[in-house]
């Protein structure tokens, strides 16, 4: 079924919200604003009543699947349960209606909650000071090499070029790279331990050691496998000079467990979306607080939060610092869900968090690996990287048509096809906050696939069967890009 | 406490079944030298009560727009959000979804995604635009990369009418990235242009100018353009405020290449200026160069042929091309433009017009009061929208000491930001102020005056 | 398919909610209360985690239609769009979390909202005062007789002991009458005008006029139409002492047209749900305010809302009031939706809004003819009554076929099978809120349905076949009831 | 104003195909004489914004309990209200639905519901429960109806420690009905039980006791249950408190034949008394007469034969049986209930037992502390739940002026309701106050007495 765009619908003349009443004297607008810097015709924007606004959405709502409505084993999103107690905190009037801008001593209260999440960070993360400022997970990466640079060139070492990085590590780590000007080396993975390949490692090391501007890794990294020569390798990279960036993408592995800081990394970012369950909005807001240590603080982004005997304030950036990545103080409304889990927890219950997404985690890797062939047949972390290879060998269902498939049983599908180096790679993320009911359907179902993918492959090829659409051309998208409506285009119902 | 279901016996079960015996056993491939010997050093666990009566509490320390009145702007803005806005927007089924990567099941999503585009387009008069950026300063760096193209390198040049924070910013990512960031100066508020002539050469690769600017003025970008594009340089147009796109010539109208800015007030709540909505459009042909996502429609495969929406053009993202993206974007800010996109279907065609009359009407009778009452001056004589600069005859801070009596939140002082405006703030008046609001903010300043 | 019940999800030891902390000294059960008086054993409640929870709800919500999901048409209902700002008004801490019993100081706003409503209803109505004291309409149809009964016995006509209905009323009016202890006697409807049968009304009120205590009408009526001879009724009814109700369920039909005042009623209640568009809560709350003449006032519950210099204040009743109907002051949250709704219609948009009712239904009404059978093909008011007499004769498809059938084009159904005077009726009330592009959409899908009704009846009598569950047992459930769950009980997938 | 989405045109356009020319010529059914001839006298519409604005000051007049500390109960309970349930309850397809007469698209409504009653049961100890009542005092009043049985003609003995309102409103309904309302007199803060004995006789329809009774007393059930079922009389009870529910011994255990009362704290706000949220749960036998609506679990008719739910019995309601029903109810409580539901569930097995020992413990507690402070004495020395009375050494009037200085509703004020306790006040304190709280109040009685 077709929901028609909010553009077709409604007529001329139609409207929905009012506005606040003209309660002022007024002027002709052209006595006020020259008419060549007038618009000349009102955006042409939908017509439509309040009532067409909010079935319109409210349908569109109920065409779309979040954590909410079902299982989302999304590996590497952690796409845990997003308490509603947190949204309400957000919600505040306090929090949600003030000015960023407005004087340090009529938002104390926003001050303060910054100043102590910035502390939980950074004894969660075991670093000296966090910046709350980035936007995002990769706005935090980028944010953390820019810091990296800084140091290095602050040390004189600015000819430090190249970052060096997993073959298997998100593609955000890359692209960030790029985007902070430097060179990428890629590090091959072990084929036995799924961690740092020490010899290629070494290698590449001998050959470019004094360009290395530093690592970026993650652990556990996107196979779900904790590298426990982590120690070894941030002695390595320490020893040319380079630094040691973590990913804390997967953090949601390790709290109360490790530290990046204990690891030995340098610069820690953390998404607030995944490791404390801020929701993912349908692909953000989200935070991505920037932790480092000692040696780093002075070039973070300012301003940083403080305290004296007055009350808490903004304290602007010394000299070194490389400057603020964003306007204002950071997605602050992210910040206040990520502080009220935090408070909520409390250090027992983060741990219990982390050792509970590692045992459901743990549990769907043993209980796949009679249909799915795993790719690391290890103890994992938070979450493991199935395979379809045996399926597509026998009977050409991909990894792809069994995600298809899983749709139709009321499930979302597992990130598929990453990590790059493991073909028909299934990677999942169960996440702490499912039940062992729903773990065990999940189960039931892949069981099911896989039997139908022995003795009923086209059904499984031609999934899903039961969602709104069916499988949608890809190809055609990306050929003839269709980006927005224009009048007079058609849908197809 | 968490929120973690299986109770401690189901997780006895569950590792039974793992031929193990204990959540530790599930540890053994982390190292004793890089464990955590104790527990976090963090405040124990509160229940949901005793939590929520600590974060009203805290909340409550804060000055909120709701018993305040606000004259503050300056890139941040304080809008009149109608009550569907959030019904809609906060629908679990938006907020706990992640980017739809299974279009089949996420088309909520995708076309409200897709509206979003198209609304950015209708409002700016662009041809194209991408599901959202950060915030407006990080949509202007997106823009000059753009602009700069794959090499990274070359000059930016861009009015000191722009935002400060976002010249902050910019120049941040221009240490990081090699490029070059050249400042034109203001004179009466607005972009010299004898000074914009004089910096563009060659090696622009980009012009950079905020309509309304900073101060509150407006530039005559159709003077701009043209020097603007004298050789491939791009213009880039800067939109902090949106609601001025509703009474004002858009980029599209004076031939921006790009224009950029900031939309967090269309639907969404201030939140002490985050999670905020950059956003981005252009013209159709730097298509493949724009950053971030889009969302395409398309046809099913499947023989019904129905119309869906998909993420497309992935190939210019990072989680395929890696270290040849076009940008690093993953999460953006998918909620707000949810949020945007309901905000501008409510106030539709009408109402989107109206917005812009009242904020340009309120404004100008708050002007004509407050330069009225002896003593306060314009600081510039041009146009404005929302937003103007007023030079007090006493210091600001005494200002700032009067309005916090009176629960008022003034305007942006802006010697924080520009060297010898130290008597100058800007005020903004929106469509949320009413005519007893202006009074009383003009009684105060009577008063301190006497 | 099937969504399992709470009680069959969870485990033993699971929990949701955290409770506030006990910070005060505690001392034993036992020596608080004596053992007899405690419960031996917890409640059965469920055992389930907070995912679990709000899963289970959200799949119950996915469940369930509603006037956001699109065009319901149920007549008599009024289920038009509920204002989202009404909500937000009724959730403002200052008037949800306000206690009944606190000091009318401390409940200054909250009494002037109630005090002003009640003067817009009453000049609404047409009536001296209104109470808002009863909690849905039929409290305020037995509020209102209640006050008539009082009446009649002050005026020593205690000997008045019967209400006159219409065949055609709500089933509400009669209930209500034989609860105030009235006998019911029937009025037959005028075959020709659809109003009251005059001469019928005439000879029983020639045999039974000084037992006469009232008449109980809606005007418009459940025939959607309104009676032009109310006047010279009134006096009829007038004449032999009896007194007028009107049965306000209609009065979508009537704001800023005419009042039941003005039309020679005495009583009047208001079903803000439906007129005011307080939303239907899936069949509550409502609130039935009961607006009355002058003459009545002394009878009405008590306290009412006063103001003085001082402020605003609830007065006690008066030695005749009938004493309170609820505990409390009737259903605020309600009245804070209804009182949003008023102020921002003003006084032309409420008769805006009437007009387009009519109009709605009228346009419906002329649409339909073609394929169904208008029980009174007359210019209507807000609501008519279409039949499927030419279906059920020409194929056996019933009127609850074809609301079944509807379910399967995404619309809700009309009410079917009233008023009982009409065979095979439905009972269509699109309201004002439905655009014409949903009106012709409904006109569109029943003339789809009279076309398959002819030509494949079986595919309406089956009907529906898109909906969660199909036709249920009704005559299982009332054989044999189960009204709760039990331990062990099974459920069937 | 308004929310009707067509405009001038269309509905023009809609007159045409009907063969009319104007609104007006759908009015001619309605005579002259009884047209209004001009405009209703009512303020002039206001736009969605200037609205909020209004409501919101009309709002802040009260004193909410966000920041006032409250020791009220006396019927109306502040509950802590876990954040999940009005995100659930608030959903949409419940808010807009109406009563399921379309059981195959109503069913989320029809087992949420279905789920309430089997709470009602779990909770009460009772066997049935139905869909809802208006609130706790018409639940009495349906009660004692079903005790009375068709003729409504009887005796009703009643204690007189019913809620006041309650017994006030059952009053309302003996007239209009015609049954005797007999009241047992207190003695130490519970039901005489010489006054019971002396008032129970053969024309006796029922006895109707409240437990913990309006002073929060705790009446001894188990003695007064065999009292109560002399010859054919039912034995009511009425809860008024939910939450004593969790701790005490249910109205199943001590033999009640029906249980009525009030269930509106459980996860709705107060909203100021309503709506309300009243219940009503008997034993098996009394089934038919259950006033108001019933869920039922049935299955498809159709070969799969899944389970599903549907109203039932129907023929016991007005809209079937019209003057022969064995009530009038039609619209209900149906949100609240859900509400109930998800709180309920929320709380769970655990979290309800605690829920009663958090009511109990910081209840006495509160009741040591004030009764330490010379002068302020318990009235009764019975055992309570989370209500107790207390002798003031001051006038009430002056401990209700301390009591708004400090921000703190006290509790309520027992003389008007019961001759010669002009000095007495009901103090609640429920799981919502902390220690902080109560000692807060004992601070503030301490220098009131000073």
């Amino acid at each position: 079924s077709v929901e028609s765009l909010i553009f077709e619908k409604g007529t001329p003349g139609r409207r929905a919200a009012t506005m606040p009443s003209m309660d002022v004297p007024t002027e002709s607008l052209e006595s006020l604003i020259p008419a060549s810097l007038l618009r000349k015709e009102p955006a042409p924007l939908p017509e439509v009543s309040e009532i067409e606004v909010v079935r319109h959405y409210t349908h569109l709502s109920q065409r779309n699947f979040g954590v909410d409505t079902g299982f989302y084993p999304l590996g590497s999103c952690t796409m845990k349960y997003n308490p509603k107690v947190n949204e309400d905190m957000a919600a505040l009037p306090g929090f949600a209606h003030v000015h960023p801008l407005q004087p340090a001593r009529t938002v104390q209260g926003a001050i303060q909650l910054i100043y102590e999440l910035e502390r939980y960070l950074a004894e969660i993360s075991s670093m000296a000071r966090v910046t709350l400022q980035p936007s995002a997970g990769a706005h935090g990466e980028l944010t953390g090499l820019m810091l990296i640079k800084a140091y290095h060139q602050h040390q004189g070492q600015g000819e430090r070029n190249i970052v060096l990085i997993p073959d298997n590590a998100h593609g955000t780590n890359p692209a960030s790279s790029t985007l902070a000007d430097y060179k990428v080396v890629e590090i091959k993975t072990d084929s036995q331990t799924g961690g740092i390949n020490i010899e290629g490692l070494k290698a590449v090391l001998e050959a470019h050691g004094d360009h290395v501007a530093a690592i970026m890794l993650t652990n556990p990294n996107t196979l779900g496998l904790f590298d426990a020569r982590i120690a070894e390798i941030g002695r390595m990279i320490h020893a040319v000079g380079g630094q040691l960036y973590y990913d804390g993408a997967n953090a949601n592995a390790v709290m109360g467990i490790t530290r990046p800081g204990d690891m030995g990394f340098d610069v820690v970012h953390f998404n607030l979306h995944k490791t404390c369950s801020t929701p993912h909005g349908g692909g953000g807001p989200g935070a991505g607080p920037i932790g480092v240590k000692e040696h780093l603080v002075p070039f973070l982004p300012g301003p940083l939060p403080a305290k004296n005997a007055q009350g808490y304030y903004w304290e602007d950036a010394g000299p070194l610092s490389i400057g603020k990545v964003r306007a204002n103080l950071g997605n602050f409304g992210v910040l206040v869900r990520a502080y009220t889990y935090i408070r909520f927890n409390g250090p027992d219950g983060l741990r219990h968090v982390s050792e509970s997404a590692i045992l459901n985690a743990n549990y769907l890797r043993h209980e796949l690996a009679e249909d799915y062939e795993i790719a690391y047949p290890l103890i994992c972390q938070h979450e493991f990287v199935a395979t379809a290879r045996k399926q597509k060998e026998e009977s050409g269902v991909t990894a792809t048509d069994i995600a298809k498939r899983l749709l139709d049983f009321g499930m979302y599908a597992p990130t598929v096809y990453f990590p790059l180096i493991v073909p028909e790679a299934m990677m999942i993320e169960p996440t702490e906050t499912e039940t062992r009911e729903s773990l065990d359907q999940f189960v039931s179902v892949m069981h099911q696939i896989a039997e139908e993918a022995r003795t009923n492959p086209e059904l499984v090829k031609t999934a899903p069967h039961t969602t709104v659409v069916g499988r949608l051309d890809q190809a055609l998208a990306a050929r003839k890009p269709n980006l927005r409506w224009q009048i007079g285009q058609e849908i197809t119902h | 406490m968490s929120y973690v279901p299986n109770t401690q016996e189901e997780q006895q079960a569950m590792l039974e079944r793992l031929g193990l015996s204990s959540l530790e056993d599930l540890l053994t491939p982390v190292p004793a030298e890089v464990r955590l010997p104790e527990a976090l050093d963090l405040p124990s666990a509160l229940p949901e009560p005793d939590l929520k009566r600590l974060m009203i509490r805290m909340a409550a320390k804060n000055k909120s727009l709701d018993t305040n009145i606000s004259f503050l702007g300056a890139g941040t803005y304080d809008r009149s959000i109608p009550s569907v806005v959030p019904h809609l927007q906060k629908r679990s089924e938006f907020v706990t979804s992640y980017t739809p990567y299974q279009p089949e099941v996420s088309q909520g999503m995708l076309q409200a995604t897709y509206e979003f585009q198209t609304m950015v387009c209708q409002v700016t008069g662009m041809d194209i635009a991408n599901a959202s950026l950060y915030d407006g300063s990080t949509a202007v760096v997106e823009a000059v990369l753009m602009a700069l193209g794959p090499g990274g390198r070359g000059e930016i040049v861009m009015s000191a009418g722009v935002d400060p924070q976002y010249r902050r910013v910019l120049q941040t990512y221009a240490f990081s990235r090699g490029f070059t960031l050249k400042e034109v100066s203001i004179e009466n508020g607005v972009t010299s242009l004898e000074d914009l002539k004089a910096s563009v050469n060659k090696n622009t690769a980009a012009v950079v100018i905020q309509q309304p600017n900073f101060f509150g003025c407006l530039e005559d970008m159709q003077a701009i353009e043209p020097i603007a594009h004298q050789g491939k340089t791009l213009f880039v147009s800067v939109i902090t405020e949106p609601a001025s796109l509703a009474a004002l010539a858009t980029p599209g109208m004076y031939n921006a290449d790009i224009a950029v800015g900031e939309m967090m007030s269309f639907g969404n709540t201030m939140s002490y200026g985050g999670p905020a909505l950059g956003f981005i459009a252009s013209k159709q042909k730097f298509m493949r160069l724009l950053p971030g996502r889009l969302v395409g429609q398309t046809i099913e495969e499947g023989p019904s042929k129905q119309t869906g929406y998909v993420l497309t053009l992935q190939t210019r993202e990072q989680h395929i091309r890696r270290e040849r993206a076009t940008s690093n974007i993953c999460t953006n800010q998918s909620l707000l433009a949810v949020g945007a996109t309901i905000y501008l279907a409510a106030l539709g065609k009408q109402g989107f017009r109206e917005l812009g009359e009242l904020c340009l009407q309120k404004s100008h009778y708050a002007f004509r009061q407050i330069t009225a009452i002896p003593g306060f001056t314009a600081a510039f004589n041009g146009p404005f929208f929302d937003e103007f600069v007023i030079k007090s005859p006493v210091s600001i801070q005494k200002l700032e000491q009067a309005f916090e009596q009176a629960d008022i939140i003034g305007g942006y002082p802006l010697g924080e930001s520009y060297a010898g405006m130290d008597d100058c703030m800007l005020f903004c008046v929106t469509e949320t102020r009413t005519k007893e609001d202006i009074d009383t903010l003009v009684n105060v300043l009577k008063e301190v005056q006497a």
